[in-house]
């Protein structure tokens, strides 16, 4: 057992699966010298090489389009995209490509094609560098998406999605880089939880708390405040949003029968509503309430004076607990 | 300088606009950067390339005869490229690998791929003909462009593993506009990527002539990129071999990235649903047919003695096999099961996918006899 | 009142919009001489010249983002993506251009750009030719999302589409391009109904179908047959996929208390997803079953001969009903 | 050829590589090509840029200031690229349009936005400082590149409009390698639209150097595409003049794009969070200060007999009034009303955003004092 910020962690996972597995190759824009604008992948061209870890032309369909050349001559490429916001460009060759070359080639070719995503606000950034793009890739057949919330979580999962032969978005919850936790980096990968399974991180009885990335901190931090109200909220983290473990979602609506989703993204066709939709299909009959959804609001992301205007809180989260129990809340009073 | 860097640049100065070893007429004409890399090309091996270009000619029109039939949903015919795509795949390794655009079946016929694998999927009745490792030849890729940037990954690859093999990107002169293939250019240039960008100018791009997307010839644009371009006679299939070895010498020699630009030209219609009446001229048309590919061979041949007659009869029934096969392959095209629509979307299991492949399994199971009910409104 | 088809619909609306406005181009590949690969354009260029309806390079961020110059200057430029599956390349200039300028600029630069795209399948196409992308454009806030589903719809609906000072997606069903319909080529644009309202089509009390597109028909022809089993389905075409007007949804749930939502795209993160969450808010009270959504599959489009595998036809909509109802159904009996 | 296409083309030959017309030192350089189109500038225009450069400068660094102390999320810092920006707004009409990457502070303030305008973004306090109408200049783009299409739209729009006004796309070295940048330069010269693509290669790209880019001049990329390239000192405020107005000359009068290669150095971080010390040396740095673009034209002031002591000290009150304005301007900036999170996002009502509003109004209003109760976890 270590000691390492999120940010650590992953930098932890690559520098063992680039020693692990000569194919692991990573690409971006800084990433080599300067070690990435977040330092993630600081120290590894000292460490691997340039060829290891390359410093790419300012392109982000080139860098992806490369990957996937790489893919088809047997690399396994781990791809940064520096900000969320702007992994747009390299669109066309995540969507008809990465996702779907190994479907079009009738499973001849793989894409073990691994794209990082720091993804999320928080953090008093311009625009375009604080996005929560995650729903786009989940919407899109062929690909893996999964993000992490925890040091531990992030130096297993970057493992696993590099090992895995599909393509996998993973976001990097950035606003946490920082935040410190407990990794083992002794254990072995093959005994740790899948990266496809969600994590009830902490239990409860009357309501269920679905959340992923830099809002799992802040969930948790809501089942602390509400249990001080005699209210009992399950967390989960779905650490995968595609595919959806929703057969944990399920087996936890079943008991509390009332669920509440939350993100940073836009609520219109966010996680949030598959989510909400899926489980409706499948606990009908023990839902209590409507599931209710604690998103960003569908605007660009906003300045960053006016962030904490638009992102999910532990008070926001509070209300949507309170409209998910029938408590007095926001919208009391409020035809539907 | 090496030699092949001196052609590189140079061939675009000539006054002609590119190099020509074989005129329309069928003359042999000297070129003292090209000749070196065709001197093995003796009458035999030219024979071979003739016959390649006529047996081709004769698949891609079954293909358009099998499309009009309704056999096939689409055909892209290759009609008047027959000299730029076996020239340049003539050129290349069993280890090299090609990144196709959806035109280049002369391109797979040469990497020994069978025509029946490529029309399934223009049948619609796969993703997929082959297996890529099996002959070093990409899916085909419709997205304009798109191979490229896969072919400068994998020449990147290739160097990085100590590899001399090099990759070829094929893509029309539309391709050029769009940014993948100048990123491509970009990231070739910057790792000095073994690979070779085979640009086939056919004039066109569906109803689009080459003019609206650039004002100058497309070699040049590679220049910009510090990537050499040279500009070859497409219908001229020495010339786009001879071509085609340079590009490739360079790369397997460290020398970087080629650009190569095929001045050819498309004689049939863009695909099967195309009405080229609508934006060219048949005046056009008959200028173009003054080039054909296959023809001036012929005419070279016959001029070094051969009995062209013979060789002509020779030729046809190679080609009426090759069409026969193909045709009759239809008959073995089994519509794919029903179920294969879930198939090899992911690589490892996938709790979302599996469960909807349950669940439509058992929707088609309420029908009588299984999959075949599942049509609009027949089944109840 | 003339009768048009479906294309010669939107033709037709595109030269009203043409004539009335000089500040309207049009801008596609092959759109000009050739009148487009679907001939939707066909004649305009002869009637309005090369300046008003341009033959572009073969670049789609190229045509988005020379659009979004010609914005800036005043213009209203009409963009054709030849087909669904050629829009990604342009992603980055819809996405972080086209649909966030207005407010980038605090109001002061409109983006009045409409984006044409056939979509869908059902026509017999090679790869990439039959895709369904319209969630994506519904998840990014400031593009409004509409498709039309009959001639007369959309003959008004595109001339509204220009109109608009917000960008609008233009989802046209390309398998309907020759069906035709009754078009009022004379009433004015201010009386027309506007882009952002759904149409109840058919009228029912005991299921309502929701759909768009190319599906509306065979929704129509669903409550047909189910009429013959004494089932009553009321079926919407939502015409507008963002905003949706779910207004006109619930209103009819609250009737009929079971819905159907229908698309061809995926069902994860698809329309279907929302529409499900939003009137699960909204009617939880009415509902007397899950939402069912009934969809393509989670896959890239299949090869044409698969594609009846594919895509949600009578059967499928009419076993979609049956669940909803809680008649025998092909889950029956198969645990939630 | 007219006499600016030969300028156009003739530069990249020059044996130092770029057009020059100050040399570091300071003295006046004759150039055959270029003089004739600053003949107007005398002293005391020349002065007039100087001082444009040195306030410039010092509202800069007031920028990073007000980042180090808090006040502003984020800088970008213009230092070195003082001539590139000056020279090059300096040469364009009112009713010309820019449309500028994020590091354009010196453009802006030649369009006579208020610095202050600039920073209200940076703090975070604003999606937007200006009306891009009041002043010719589109708001600012981070997306790498995009702008050089909108730019180029706009042009197709004044050619289309009769208009005589050009636009000017500017962006970065590594800009050149995105995709969007190729496309204008394929769009701009198949519609011959009059934008001139002005690029400060500053050497940089964050922490990759331009050679990681392209292999050669940036200015030669623009050729392939039939685009002239003018390559120039970028640190000389004069000759960026000369060139920008040769390019505008080419746009107004139909000859349509220009692409400017303007060779300039980025003195300081990329952004105020970016440390360069990671990935560069201080000899480089020391070697770009030597050719700083204020103090040659100080230098040459100074020769042709001006008292540079005098006229530093009447820059530097102007200066220092100018960063005194900017720093004040923190006091007037409000952090925007909560609601407006909502404000702009379409231009016509939006049903499902208008109840999106009306809920978070509703949420918001609960606490006690409104907004300001909606810290983390501060209500409850
Ligand atoms: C990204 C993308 N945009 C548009 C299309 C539609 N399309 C198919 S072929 C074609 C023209 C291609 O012209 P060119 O590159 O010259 O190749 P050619 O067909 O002449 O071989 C177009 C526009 C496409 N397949 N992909
Ligand atoms: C599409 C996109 N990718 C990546 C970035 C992150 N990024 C911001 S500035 C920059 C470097 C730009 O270099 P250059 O074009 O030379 O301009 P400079 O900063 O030197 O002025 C990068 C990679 C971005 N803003 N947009
Ligand atoms: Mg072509
Ligand atoms: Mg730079």
């Amino acid at each position: 057992m270590t000691t390492l910020t999120l940010g650590g962690a992953i930098n932890a996972g690559l520098r063992r699966s680039l020693a692990n597995d000569d194919r692991v190759v990573l690409m971006g824009e800084d990433i080599g010298t300067l070690g990435g604008v977040f330092r993630i992948t600081d120290g590894l061209k000292a460490e691997f090489g340039a060829h290891r870890v390359v410093d790419t032309p300012l392109s982000e369909a080139g860098i992806i389009g490369t990957a996937v050349g790489l893919a088809y001559r047997g690399y396994r490429p781990v791809v940064e995209i520096q900000f969320d916001g702007f992994i747009y460009p390299g669109f066309d060759q995540i969507v008809a490509q990465v996702a779907k070359l190994h479907r079009r080639s009738r499973g001849t070719v793989k894409m073990p094609i691994t794209i990082r995503v720091p993804f999320g606000g928080g953090i008093g950034a311009a625009e375009h560098h604080s996005e929560s793009p995650e729903a786009y890739f989940a919407h899109t057949a062929g690909l893996r998406v999964v993000s992490c919330s925890d040091a531990a979580d992030a130096y297993v999962m970057i493992q696993q999605a590099i090992a895995s032969d599909d393509p996998v978005l993973f976001f990097e919850p950035k606003r946490r880089y920082h935040v410190k936790g407990e990794v083992d980096d002794r254990a072995s990968l093959a005994d740790a939880k899948p990266m496809g399974i969600a994590s009830v991180v902490t239990s409860g009885t009357d309501v269920t708390l679905v959340t992923y990335g830099a809002l799992v901190q802040i969930a948790r931090d809501a089942a602390t405040a509400a249990a001080e109200e005699g209210v009992s909220i399950e967390v989960i983290d779905l650490r995968s949003l595609s595919p959806l473990d929703l057969g944990t979602v399920a087996d936890s609506v079943r008991r509390t029968g009332r669920l509440v989703i939350a993100h940073e993204a836009g609520q219109q066709l966010g996680l949030g509503a598959e989510i909400a939709a899926s489980i409706t299909e499948r606990c009908f009959e023990y839902l209590e309430a409507a599931p209710v959804r604690i998103t960003g609001h569908d605007i660009p992301y906003p300045p960053a004076k006016l962030e904490r205007y638009h992102l999910p809180d532990l008070d926001r989260m509070l209300d949507g607990v309170d409209r998910a129990l029938g408590r007095p809340n926001s919208l009391s009073g409020v035809e539907a | 300088m090496t030699p092949s860097d001196r052609i590189a640049t140079g061939l675009l100065t000539r006054p002609d606009g590119f190099a020509q070893l074989i005129t329309p007429e069928g003359e042999r004409r000297a070129d003292p950067d090209l000749d070196r890399w065709v001197v093995d090309i003796d009458t035999e091996a030219l024979r071979g390339l003739y016959r390649d270009m006529s047996v081709l000619r004769r698949i891609d029109s079954e293909g358009i005869a099998l499309q009009r039939q309704g056999e096939v949903g689409l055909w892209p015919p290759l009609l008047g490229q027959e000299a730029a795509q076996v020239g340049s795949a003539r050129a290349l390794r069993s280890d090299d690998f090609v990144f196709g655009s959806y035109r280049e079946h002369g391109v797979a016929w040469v990497r020994g791929i069978d025509p029946a694998d490529v029309l399934r999927v223009w049948r619609g009745a796969a993703s997929s003909g082959w297996n890529p490792y099996d002959y070093g030849m990409a899916v085909p890729q419709i997205i304009i462009g798109a191979q490229s940037l896969h072919a400068t990954g994998w020449a990147m690859g290739a160097k990085w593993d100590g590899s001399d093999a090099a990759a070829v990107a094929y893509f029309g002169d539309g391709a050029t506009s769009e940014g993948d293939v100048n990123e491509a250019l970009v990231f070739a240039a910057s790792f000095e990527a073994p690979v070779v960008f085979f640009c086939q100018n056919n004039g066109w791009a569906i109803s689009e002539p080459v003019g609206l997307q650039s004002k100058q010839p497309l070699a040049q644009r590679a220049d910009g990129f510090g990537v050499p371009g040279i500009r070859v006679d497409g219908n001229d299939v020495l010339a786009v071999l001879a071509a085609t070895r340079v590009a490739l010498d360079r790369a397997r020699r460290g020398g970087g990235p080629t650009f190569i630009e095929a001045v050819t030209y498309r004689m049939g219609p863009h695909t099967t649903a195309d009405d080229p009446k609508r934006y060219r001229t048949d005046d056009e048309l008959a200028d173009w047919r003054a080039r054909d590919p296959i023809s001036r061979v012929g005419a070279l041949l016959a001029a070094s003695g051969l009995d062209l007659e013979t060789l002509e009869r020779e030729v046809e029934v190679e080609a009426a096999r090759a069409a026969g096969e193909l045709r009759a392959s239809i008959a073995t095209m089994a519509d794919p099961e029903p179920m294969t629509v879930f198939d090899h979307v992911y690589a490892e299991p996938h709790s979302h996918l599996d469960r909807q492949r349950e669940q439509y399994a058992r929707y088609l199971a309420q029908f009588d006899d299984g999959a075949s009910g599942a049509t609009e409104g027949g089944a109840r």
